[in-house]
C-alpha cells in the first residue's frame, strides 16, 4: 500500500513540485560539500601511484563523470519507460530533464579522457573501447534531444522519444560489447591501461566520496530541471498560481 | 472471417513487392548510390590493390549503411502520409506483426540486392574472389540486421520535420554494433580466416532484432500516426 | 605549493582536466537555475493572459 | 454499444475535446457538426484510437476499446479526409489488399461495391490518375466491405456531386437498418431517411 501511495504521489505535478522546492537545497548542499572533501582528499590527501604519479589524480574527474554520463541515460530510460507504461507525465518530464545534463557529462567524461590520454598512451586520442562507447553514447544522447526538437507536439516528442530511450538502454551493453570486441581485434600497443590501478584506502576514500557527491548533484540538477518542465508543461493553472505567488 | 496471421504478410508482402516494381527508380537508387560511394575510394585514397584490400571493408560497409539509410526514408513515409498506414493500425490485426513483414520485404527490395551486387564493388577493391561468397552472406545479414534496426528509426521520425537527418542521427549510433561485426566477417573473409565467429553475433543481433524491432517500431508508428 | 601545482610534472592535464570536470558541474547548475527561472517567468505571463476577464 | 465517456484531449496548447460523451446503440447514426477546428476529426480519431486522450474512455460492446483493440478495430471501418489509397496500385488492387488484411474477400465482392458506389468503371486505372472524388467513391466501397458494425466517417461528402452525396445518403441509411452504428462529422446537412439520428454539435462552449 505505501509503495502505491508513493507512486501516486509522484504522479502529481503539485507534489512533485513542492517536494523538489524542499529538497533541492539540502540535497544541492550536501553534494557540494562531499564534493569539496573528495577534491581534498583526492587532489591533496591522497599519495601518487607509483606507475602514474600525480597524473592517476585524474581519476576523481575522469571516473565520477563517465560513470554519471551511463547513470543518467539509465535514470532516463527508466524514466522513459515509466512514462509510457503508466501514462505519467512527471516520468516524461524527467526523462526530458535527464538529456542535457547526461550529454554534458559525456563532453566532460571524453574531454577528461582525452587529457588523461596524452601522458598515458602519448596521444589526445586513442581508439580505447571506453572512450569509444562514451563516444557512441554522446551520439545517443543527441539522437534523443535530435528526435525531442524535431516533434512539435509536447506528448508526442514525449512518447516517441521514450521508446528511442528504452531502445537505446537496450543497446548499450551490445554497442559496449561490440566495441570491446572490435577493440581486441586491433590491439594497440597503448603504455598502460587507464583506471583501476591497485588503490590503497587513501586513494580509495576520495573516489567513492567523489561518487556520491556526483549522484546527489546529479540529483539536485534533475529536480531543478524538473521544476522547470513542470511549470512549462503544467496546463492546469491553479498550483502554478500557488506555487509563483 | 477474419484473415489468418500468415495471409496478413503475404498480402503485405505482395502488395509492397508490387508497388516497388512499379517505380524501379526508388529501388535501384540506393544501389547505384552504393556503387558510387564504392568507386570514390579508390579515387581520394589510391589505387593501389592491396591498401585497397585493407580499406575494403570499411568502404563496403559503410557504403551499405548509408545506402540502407537512404532506402529507409521510404520504408514508412509514403504509406503514412497516404494514410493506408493508418489502416493498417486499424485493420484489427497486429500491428507489429504487419510491420515485420513490411521491413522483411524491405530487406528483400534493398539489403538483398545490395548483398548480391556488392562483388561489383568488392571487385574493385581488391577483394579476392574465394572471399566473395562469406562477402555475400555478411552483408546479406548484416543488411536484415540494420533494417529491423532501421524500422525503429523510421517509425520514430514519421512525426518529425526534417526527418531525413534525423533518421540517420538516430540510426547510426544503434548500428555500431551491426557494423562491427559485420566489417569482421568482411575482414575475416578477405583473409581467409573463418568467418563464423562474427556471423553468430551478427546472426544473434538479428534474432534479438526480429524479436524486439518490430514491437519497437509499431509502437513508434502508433505514436507517429497520432 | 610549486610541487601541488606542477603534479609531477603532468599539471598541464591534470588541472585543465579537473577545470573541464567541475566547469561542466557548474555549467550544469547554471543552465539548470536559468531554465527555472525563465521557466517561471513564462509560466507568469501565461497566467496573466489567462487570467479571469480576459480569457475566452 | 458504442459509449464515450469524458473524453478530453489538447492539441498542443489547444483543449479541442473538452469532456465529450456520447453513446449510440445498433442501428443509430450520430452525426457530428460544429466550426472547422471544433474537434470533429479529432474525436473521430479518438475514438478510433489513433489518438490518446488524456482524460475518459471508448467502450465498445461494454468493454474499453484500448484494451480490446484488436476486436473493436475489426468491427471498425474509419475513413477520413483522404482516400487511404496508394497511388500506384488501381482501386480494385487497393481494396483486395485492404479488405483483405481484415477478411478473406473475393474478386466478384469486390467488383459488386465497386459497382454500389458508381466507381466499377474506373476501378482498374491507378489511383493517381483518379479525380479526388473518384477516389472517395473507392475508398467507400471499402468502406462497404469492411463488413464492420462501427463506420467512422470524416466529412464522408467531400468532394463528392449530388449524385455521390445521394449515394453516401443511402450507405448510411442501409448501415444503420442492418443494425450498425454511424458516426459521421458532416457540415453539409445529409438527406438521412432512417430513425436514430442523433446530432451532437462540438465546441459549443
Amino acid at each position: 500500500m505505501a509503495t502505491w501511495t508513493w507512486f501516486h504521489r509522484f504522479g502529481s505535478p503539485p507534489w512533485v513540485y513542492g517536494f523538489a522546492r524542499r529538497w533541492t537545497p539540502w540535497i544541492g548542499g550536501a553534494a557540494g560539500l562531499s564534493m569539496l572533501v573528495a577534491l581534498y582528499g583526492g587532489l591533496v590527501l591522497a599519495p601518487d601511484d607509483y606507475q602514474q604519479k600525480d597524473a592517476f589524480r585524474m581519476v576523481y574527474v575522469h571516473a565520477p563523470t563517465a560513470w554519471l554520463s551511463m547513470m543518467v541515460y539509465t535514470t532516463m530510460a527508466v524514466a522513459a519507460a515509466v512514462g509510457l507504461i503508466w501514462r505519467m507525465k512527471v516520468a516524461h518530464a524527467a526523462a526530458a530533464a535527464c538529456a542535457p545534463v547526461g550529454a554534458w557529462f559525456t563532453v566532460a567524461a571524453l574531454g577528461t579522457g582525452m587529457l588523461w590520454g596524452k601522458p598515458m598512451w602519448g596521444a589526445y586520442w586513442v581508439w580505447d573501447p571506453r572512450l569509444t562507447a562514451e563516444l557512441v553514447l554522446l551520439f545517443l544522447y543527441f539522437g534523443y534531444m535530435g528526435l525531442r526538437a524535431g516533434i512539435e507536439d509536447q506528448a508526442k516528442a514525449d512518447k516517441a522519444s521514450a521508446v528511442l530511450a528504452v531502445v537505446g538502454v537496450v543497446n548499450i551493453p551490445i554497442i559496449k560489447y561490440s566495441v570491446e570486441w572490435w577493440n581486441s581485434l586491433h590491439q594497440t600497443p597503448t603504455v598502460m591501461k587507464m583506471g583501476k590501478p591497485a588503490m590503497d584506502t587513501a586513494m580509495l576514500w576520495p573516489l567513492l566520496l567523489m561518487f556520491l557527491a556526483f549522484a546527489l548533484y546529479f540529483a539536485a540538477v534533475l529536480l531543478i530541471r524538473l521544476r522547470a518542465e513542470l511549470l512549462r508543461r503544467e496546463r492546469n493553472a491553479s498550483w502554478i498560481r500557488e506555487v509563483l505567488t | 472471417m477474419k484473415t489468418g496471421t500468415l495471409e496478413v504478410a503475404r498480402l503485405v508482402m505482395a502488395r509492397d513487392l508490387r508497388l516497388a516494381f512499379r517505380k524501379p527508380s526508388q529501388l535501384l537508387q540506393p544501389l547505384m548510390f552504393f556503387m558510387i560511394v564504392a568507386t570514390l575510394f579508390p579515387l581520394t585514397l589510391t589505387p593501389e590493390m592491396s591498401r585497397l584490400r585493407d580499406a575494403a571493408p570499411g568502404v563496403l560497409w559503410v557504403g551499405a549503411l548509408l545506402s540502407s539509410l537512404l532506402a529507409l526514408e521510404f520504408l514508412f513515409r509514403d504509406d503514412a502520409q497516404d494514410g493506408t498506414l493508418e489502416q493498417f493500425a486499424l485493420s484489427g490485426q497486429s500491428l507489429t506483426w504487419m510491420l515485420f513483414a513490411k521491413t522483411c520485404t524491405h530487406w528483400l527490395l534493398t539489403g538483398l540486392p545490395l548483398a548480391l551486387s556488392a562483388p561489383v564493388a568488392a571487385v574493385g577493391l581488391g577483394v579476392p574472389a574465394s572471399a566473395m561468397w562469406s562477402v555475400v552472406a555478411s552483408l546479406a545479414l548484416g543488411g536484415f540486421a540494420l533494417s529491423l534496426v532501421g524500422a525503429i528509426s523510421a517509425g520514430l521520425t514519421l512525426g518529425a520535420r526534417r526527418g531525413g537527418v534525423l533518421l540517420s542521427l538516430l540510426t547510426l549510433p544503434l548500428a555500431v554494433p551491426i557494423l562491427v561485426f559485420g566489417a569482421d566477417a568482411t575482414q575475416r573473409a578477405i583473409t581467409g580466416d573463418a568467418i563464423a565467429p562474427p556471423m553468430y553475433l551478427l546472426g544473434a543481433i538479428a534474432v534479438l532484432g526480429v524479436t524486439l524491432a518490430p514491437l519497437a517500431a509499431a509502437a513508434a508508428v502508433r505514436i507517429g500516426l497520432e | 605549493m610549486n610541487e601541488f601545482f606542477s603534479m609531477s610534472g603532468y599539471g598541464a592535464y591534470v588541472w585543465p582536466a579537473f577545470a573541464l570536470g567541475f566547469g561542466v558541474v557548474i555549467v550544469n547548475l547554471v543552465m539548470a537555475l536559468n531554465s527555472l527561472s525563465s521557466a517561471k517567468q513564462e509560466a507568469r505571463r501565461r497566467l496573466q493572459m489567462n487570467a479571469p476577464g480576459n480569457g475566452p | 454499444m458504442l459509449n464515450v465517456a469524458g473524453l478530453h484531449l489538447w492539441r498542443g496548447d489547444r483543449h479541442v475535446l473538452r469532456g465529450v460523451s456520447f453513446s449510440a446503440s445498433a442501428g443509430q447514426c450520430v452525426l457530428l457538426t460544429g466550426k472547422n477546428g471544433a474537434g470533429k476529426t479529432t474525436l473521430l480519431r479518438a475514438i478510433a484510437g489513433l489518438l490518446d486522450p488524456e482524460e475518459g474512455q471508448v467502450s465498445w460492446r461494454g468493454a474499453p476499446a484500448r484494451e480490446a483493440r484488436g476486436d473493436f478495430h475489426s468491427d471498425l471501418a474509419y475513413l477520413g479526409h483522404e482516400a487511404p489509397l496508394k497511388g500506384d496500385l488501381s482501386g480494385h488492387e487497393n481494396l483486395r489488399f485492404l479488405v483483405g488484411i481484415r477478411r478473406a474477400v473475393t474478386r466478384a465482392e469486390v467488383d459488386a461495391a465497386l459497382a454500389r458506389t458508381g466507381a466499377r468503371t474506373f476501378s482498374d486505372r491507378a489511383v493517381r490518375l483518379l479525380s479526388a472524388g473518384q477516389r472517395r467513391r473507392v475508398a467507400l466501397a471499402g468502406v462497404l466491405l469492411s463488413g464492420a458494425s462501427l463506420w467512422l466517417l470524416d466529412e464522408p461528402t467531400t468532394n463528392l456531386d449530388v449524385d455521390g452525396q445521394q449515394l453516401v445518403s443511402s450507405l448510411i441509411d442501409e448501415q444503420v437498418s442492418r443494425g450498425g452504428i454511424v458516426v459521421a462529422a458532416v457540415h453539409h446537412p445529409l438527406s438521412l431517411t432512417s430513425g436514430g439520428l442523433v446530432s451532437l454539435e462540438l465546441g459549443a462552449t
